[in-house]
């Protein structure tokens, strides 16, 4: 296993309360596979992107457990070890590539840092080596792109310096934190081909954080939905979507508006509000918006279980065998 | 005029003039943000308005709203010329206008209370004078779009984003107008709560019998809500028609690359259609080719569309239009 | 960006006929007669008509207002200030004899201010709540709210009266011995400087610290780059920028310095001769003080325009 | 930290509105009485801070100095606070000639050297605490309506205030309940600054002795007798000074502190030239 999370806890303290962003979560990133992670804004998903790299900035912190990197524990390395992992072995894609480039720096200078760093190349071997990923990634006219400035792309062809970065030094795990949710629809389907075909050719582990169901259904291999923080369902996609086991699952997928559906059928959302992370109710934290929820599920909050041998769910109704 | 008609809107062109500014002004080009717009809404339709960023979906609200002055053509509300209405007759018609914005944060004074934004309409157009009237008023609209009285003294920053979007469709009906515009109602919500706000907005046009303008850029929400869609690209409306045949029968090579590339939340799909990925970006507005303005990214461009700009063909209200020399009856 | 520094120029030059205008006015509404004053200081107060009449003409104020300031203009711009009222010497003359020990003055505080400013900034933010920054943070405060007069004093007070290590006051030029100059300068620069450090030290923190916050800065760590190297190959630059505009500022601030300091430490500058001339009414060397003043301000900040586009890459779409 | 820093501020102040408040109740000598015998000396227990160059007990004119100084410092701020909010409202709202003219004013002002201007119209007027207000506020304007007409151009285009429009609202109400309010936290942040400005340069215009005259006791009076005086009696020059370092410390503390409150926004537009970059476009 290339990647392997156990029991992971990242919180924010603000005063004397916890946000718990990330609360006990565990799952597995296998080589050259597609995991896809989902859930609404502030579910967790960015934070726990962010604590593989420990990248949390304060007041959050890793509170307790293990990130695995090739057996190696990623919270436990010290600085040096950590810095020659970021960037070359796991390489992030942010969100808004707005604001993710250096406003005052070329995209060349940004391009060869890379490997200036890790491979203590000069700049002017560097150059030649960032034109060509720059054609990987289908910019026009990389050579002279090279001296452009971030505001003079526009915001897809950003995102395309970003995916050039990030896949520079052919780094084993591509986080990619909802890398087309700042672009437009017709945008955003080219860039997640291209994504996917470069990391399929390096045989990269890509790990795509999104809101979209869509996206997940036609990228991901596994998926994980997250909520307040813990995962409540893990499986292959093709399961999850056929299968969905947690009400919340179930609830997001009707929520959705489908092309293909029946006319005027009306959409069935999940009633109420995501719960506040400052003061997590006791028990599930769907409890409140929960169409089946029962007197247990206020009492204790429910794990992560194994339902059938590849899907996962943590709710009590859907124990093991039942 | 039909008496049917809402809201009609007939070749409305917007441009914005580009300046080089040395010492004086000097005229150098104009961004044209709309393109000759027309289409109609009648009493008790959604029309949708699809688009990407960019593409003068918004400015369409904001002129048709008399927040933005035309360039040229004219907008009719229920047959009156807008833009020939004085101060006092335009405030009496935006009573029967209303507008709901994308940004459920920055739509609401965030120092004032629920109460007084949800009642600033009633107060500018003095629906009542009484002070328990008006509260009960109040009280009434946020019952109606779900949310509880009792935090009428709350201001808006203690409310969720689906919570404040709720606040702002509560003022938007306070005045009880006949025609509604959404400008990307839903776009900064989560899926959860961005089905709930479409289920209100539904539910509230069929209470009130009203009618709307839903511009998202959203084509799967957009046809979830609309009778009709409208389709735009780069200040232009490319196609026009009834929402299962522009989405099951979509004429422009646009419609059908923005169909191909919404990601379906079905795994089983994924396979199905080879995508026709459109290559290229939305670029910038000045300088627009002289043909269709598609031209560049289309698959399917031909000579002549390099050299004359497809029209929308006319035709009654439910017809099928479209902006493409390929279905172009000559 | 061409068509942008363009339009700066002309508002300054506009600016500038503005402070014209308001300087001549001041200088005519002074009170007391200036003719008066001459022949106080000259003839012992008797005088007869006729050379009153000659030393109204003398100085021009015998003519209709818009007249006189037409003159004014004019004789400005080829560089003839007029004649001091009080020495009698001409005030072009004046001015150049002084300029180099201002000039001194103010580069000898810009180096404080920039030296202490920035390195304190710098500090403050990379160690952000600490409690040196929070030391640093009260300090540059103190830097900008102690008055340049107090300041004085309490130097003065501590390193000349107490233990003689600085000279009180006085001034030694660079020719004649280049330590004695060097220790006649170091307090007086040193109290010039302290305002515009305040200012830098807090406005390099603030603006480094929002620049930290960015999510450049994050992929810059994303990519496997140390704090150091994230510091100085991405965080100063942007940090730097608009620092640039708070140097018209720290200008003002050291100018309304100068006039204090050079008076107490008794520096035969430009700022002694100004605060002089109030006190004697002496008209036209006030008018030459302010106008030379104000350009010096609105050329520092067209620089400060010239500079921030150069080194905003983003300025040059906008314009 | 800056909430501490704020409450420190808070504290001073607080306590030199109350000596000034009472002043003449607790003097522990009359300020003005004269006393040749005893000039110039050092701390005892009669004097506690000891005597000026004509006898008098200098801890008493520094207690009576209180009122002048924050009179002076509070009223030139007030005024010119109203002035500015009134013209950068008419600058923001109105744009076009008016916008442009009463920008050009603030640039003329601003490039003036405030000392000489101060000093030039104070002896225009003839010294005194009136001259003083009135020079002060006369440049002091500026930056008040410089600072509220960006509020107004800033908040001219929210969305509120469009949605605002978009329902029918009429100007004046537009004014009133949506531009106003995004105005006054600013103002109050940059008056609290301004006073401690102000009290510098009225210390400054007394230090020069154009200021307040005698009898009239103000700390930057004493500081200028005094510093005659630094090697023999270092009190007399050190203690008004300080007195006059921590009032304006302490209204510094608090515009800070009400600045990190109010809006984190503001840090910028106080300090650097938001307003100008925006024109930059």
């Amino acid at each position: 296993m290339l990647l392997k999370v156990l029991n992971l806890c990242t919180y924010y303290q603000t005063g004397s309360s916890y946000v718990r962003a990330v609360d006990d979560i565990s799952f597995e990133l296998a080589k050259g596979e597609t995991l896809g992670v989902v859930g609404e804004s502030g579910c967790g998903k960015t934070a726990a992107a962010l604590s593989l790299m420990r990248l949390i900035p304060s007041p959050g912190r890793i509170v307790s457990g293990k990130i695995l990197f090739e057996g190696k524990d990623i919270t436990a390395l010290s600085i040096k070890e950590l810095l020659s992992i970021r960037g070359d072995q796991i390489a992030m894609i942010f969100q808004d590539p707005m604001t993710a480039l250096n406003p005052v720096l070329s995209i060349g200078e940004q391009l060869v840092e890379p490997f200036m760093i890790h491979r203590r190349l000069s700049r002017k071997v560097a150059i030649p080596l960032c034109i060509e990923l720059l054609n990987k990634v289908r910019i026009p006219d990389a050579g002279s792109r090279m001296k452009s400035y971030p505001h003079e792309l526009s915001g897809g062809m950003r995102q395309r310096v970003m995916i050039a970065m990030a896949l520079a030094l052919n780094p084993k795990i591509i986080i990619a934190d909802e890398p087309t949710t700042a672009l437009d629809v017709s945008i955003q389907a080219e860039l997640l081909e291209l994504l996917k075909n470069i990391t399929r050719e390096q045989n990269a582990s890509l790990m795509l954080i999104t809101h979209n169901l869509g996206i997940v259904a036609r990228y991901a291999d596994r998926v994980m939905i997250m909520y307040a923080g813990r995962i409540v369902e893990k499986a292959f996609t093709l399961n999850l979507y056929q299968t969905p086991l947690h009400p919340y699952t179930k609830g997001l997928l009707d929520s959705v508006p489908r092309l293909n559906q029946n006319n005027n059928k009306k959409l069935t959302p999940i009633k109420g509000q995501p719960p506040d992370l400052a003061n997590l109710p006791q028990g599930c934290a769907f409890y409140e918006r929960c169409t089946l929820k029962e007197a247990r599920c206020k009492a204790k909050a429910p794990t992560l279980k194994k339902f059938t041998c590849d899907h996962e769910v943590a709710c009590w109704l859907k124990e093991e065998g039942k | 005029m039909n008496a049917n008609l809402m809201l009609k809107v007939n070749k409305i062109s917007k441009q914005f003039p580009v300046y080089r500014r040395t010492v004086f002004k000097k005229k150098i080009g104009a961004l044209n943000v709309l393109n000759s717009v027309s289409f109609d809404i009648v009493k008790g339709e959604t029309l949708g308005l699809v688009g990407e960023s960019g593409c003068g979906k918004t400015t369409v609200c904001r002129t048709i709203m008399q927040l933005e002055p035309l360039t040229a053509g004219e907008i009719f509300f229920k047959g009156e010329r807008l833009s020939m209405l004085t101060k006092k007759e335009l405030r009496q018609v935006r009573r029967h206008m209303q507008i709901i914005y994308q940004d459920p944060f920055g739509s609401l004074n965030p120092r004032m209370k629920v109460l007084d934004i949800i009642g600033e309409p009633l107060m500018i157009h003095k629906i009542t004078s009484s002070k328990g009237e008006y509260k009960d008023m109040v009280a009434d609209l946020m019952m109606m779009v779900g949310l509880n009285p009792l935090m009428s003294s709350r201001y808006p920053h203690e409310f969720s984003s689906g919570q404040r979007q709720r606040i702002s469709i509560a003022r938007a009906i306070a005045v009880k107008p006949d025609f509604l515009i959404c400008d990307e109602p839903v776009s900064a919500l989560d899926v959860s709560i961005q089905a709930q706000i479409i289920n209100l907005l539904e539910e509230i046009k069929d209470k009130f019998s009203l009618t709307y303008l839903f511009v998202a850029h959203d084509l799967a929400v957009v046809h979830h809500v609309s009778s009709r869609i409208a389709v735009m690209y780069r200040g232009e409306i490319v196609e026009i028609a009834d929402k299962d045949n522009l989405c099951r029968n979509p004429k422009h090579p646009y419609t059908k690359a923005l169909l191909s590339a919404i990601p379906v939340p079905d795994p089983k799909e994924r396979y199905k259609d080879e995508h026709a990925l459109l290559r290229g970006e939305n670029n910038d507005l000045l300088d627009v080719p002289s043909g269709c303005r598609f031209y560049p990214r289309c698959p399917f461009a031909m000579s002549l569309c390099y050299q004359k700009r497809p029209v929308l063909n006319k035709g009654n209200h439910h017809e099928h239009l479209t902006a493409c020399h390929l279905h172009q009856e000559s | 960006m061409k068509s942008y520094l363009l339009k700066r120029l002309l508002y300054s030059l506009l600016t500038l006929w503005l402070v014209s205008l308001f300087i001549f006015a001041i200088a005519r509404i002074l009170p007391g007669d200036p003719v008066q004053g001459v022949l106080m200081a000259s003839h012992m107060g008797i005088a007869d008509n006729n050379l009153i009449e000659g030393l109204r003409a003398k100085f021009g104020i015998d003519q209709p207002l818009p007249i006189q300031y037409l003159v004014w203009v004019k004789n400005f711009i080829i560089g003839d200030f007029g004649v001091s009222i009080a020495s009698g010497e001409k005030v072009f003359e004046m001015f150049m004899k002084r300029l180099p020990v201002t000039l001194e003055l103010f580069m000898g505080s810009a180096i404080w201010s920039m030296l202490i400013g920035f390195s304190c900034g710098i500090i403050s933010a990379v160690r952000r709540n600490s409690f040196l920054d929070h030391l640093l943070t009260v300090g540059a405060v103190l830097g900008l709210s102690i008055p340049v007069f107090w300041e004085g004093i309490v130097l003065i007070y501590l390193l000349s009266v107490m233990t003689h290590i600085l000279p009180p006051s006085g001034y030694v030029p660079f020719t004649e011995s280049i330590t004695g100059n060097l220790l006649a300068m170091a307090m007086p620069t040193f109290i010039m400087g302290t305002q515009g450090a305040g200012l830098i030290a807090r406005y390099v923190r603030s603006s480094l610290l929002s620049v930290l916050g960015q999510d450049f800065i994050r992929t810059a760590y994303a990519k496997g780059l140390s704090e150091r190297q994230v510091l100085i190959r991405h965080a100063l630059k942007p940090a730097m920028i608009p620092v640039t505009t708070v140097a018209g500022l720290t200008f003002g601030y050291v100018t309304a310095g100068s006039f204090i300091v050079e008076y107490m430490f008794a520096i035969p500058g430009l700022g002694r001769m100004g605060v002089n001339a109030i006190f004697a009414n002496d008209f036209p060397v006030i008018q030459a003080t302010l106008f030379i003043v104000a350009i010096n301000i609105l050329a520092v900040n067209f620089l400060v325009d010239v500079l921030y586009g150069y080194l905003d890459p983003r300025v040059k779409v906008r314009s | 930290m800056k909430n501490r820093i704020f409450i420190v501020g808070l504290i001073i102040i607080l306590g030199f509105l109350a000596i000034a408040a009472i002043a003449p109740q607790i003097v522990p000598c009359d300020p003005e009485a004269q006393d040749l015998y005893h000039v110039l000396e050092g701390p005892s227990r009669q004097h506690l801070l000891g005597t000026d160059d004509v006898g008098r007990d200098l801890l008493s004119r520094v207690i009576m100095g209180t009122r002048p100084t924050l009179f002076i410092g509070v009223t030139a701020t007030f005024l010119s606070s109203v002035i500015g909010v009134l013209m950068g409202l008419i600058a923001g709202y109105k744009g076009g000639f008016i916008d442009m003219f009463i920008m050009r004013l603030t640039d003329t002002f601003m490039c003036m050297p405030v000392l000489i201007v101060v000093l030039a119209l104070v002896a225009v007027l003839g010294p005194g605490i009136k001259s003083v207000i009135m020079a002060i506020t006369f440049i002091n304007w500026t930056s008040f309506a410089r600072i509220v007409r960006g509020e107004v151009l800033f908040a001219r285009e929210l969305p509120y205030v469009e949605a605002a429009r978009a329902m029918g609202a009429s100007g004046l109400r537009i004014i009133f309940f949506h531009l106003l309010p995004n105005v006054t936290a600013p103002v109050i942040v940059t008056a609290s600054i301004a006073i401690s400005g102000n009290i510098m340069l009225e210390s400054a215009v007394s230090f020069l002795g154009l200021g307040a005259q005698p009898p009239t006791s103000t700390w930057g009076n004493e500081l200028r007798i005094g510093y005659s005086y630094l090697e023999i009696a270092p009190l007399f020059s050190l203690v008004p000074g300080a007195l006059i370092t921590l009032s304006v410390l302490a209204f510094n503390f608090i515009g800070d502190g009400l600045r990190d409150t109010f809006d984190p926004r503001l840090s910028n537009t106080l300090l650097n030239k938001n307003v100008k970059k925006s024109e930059v476009k």
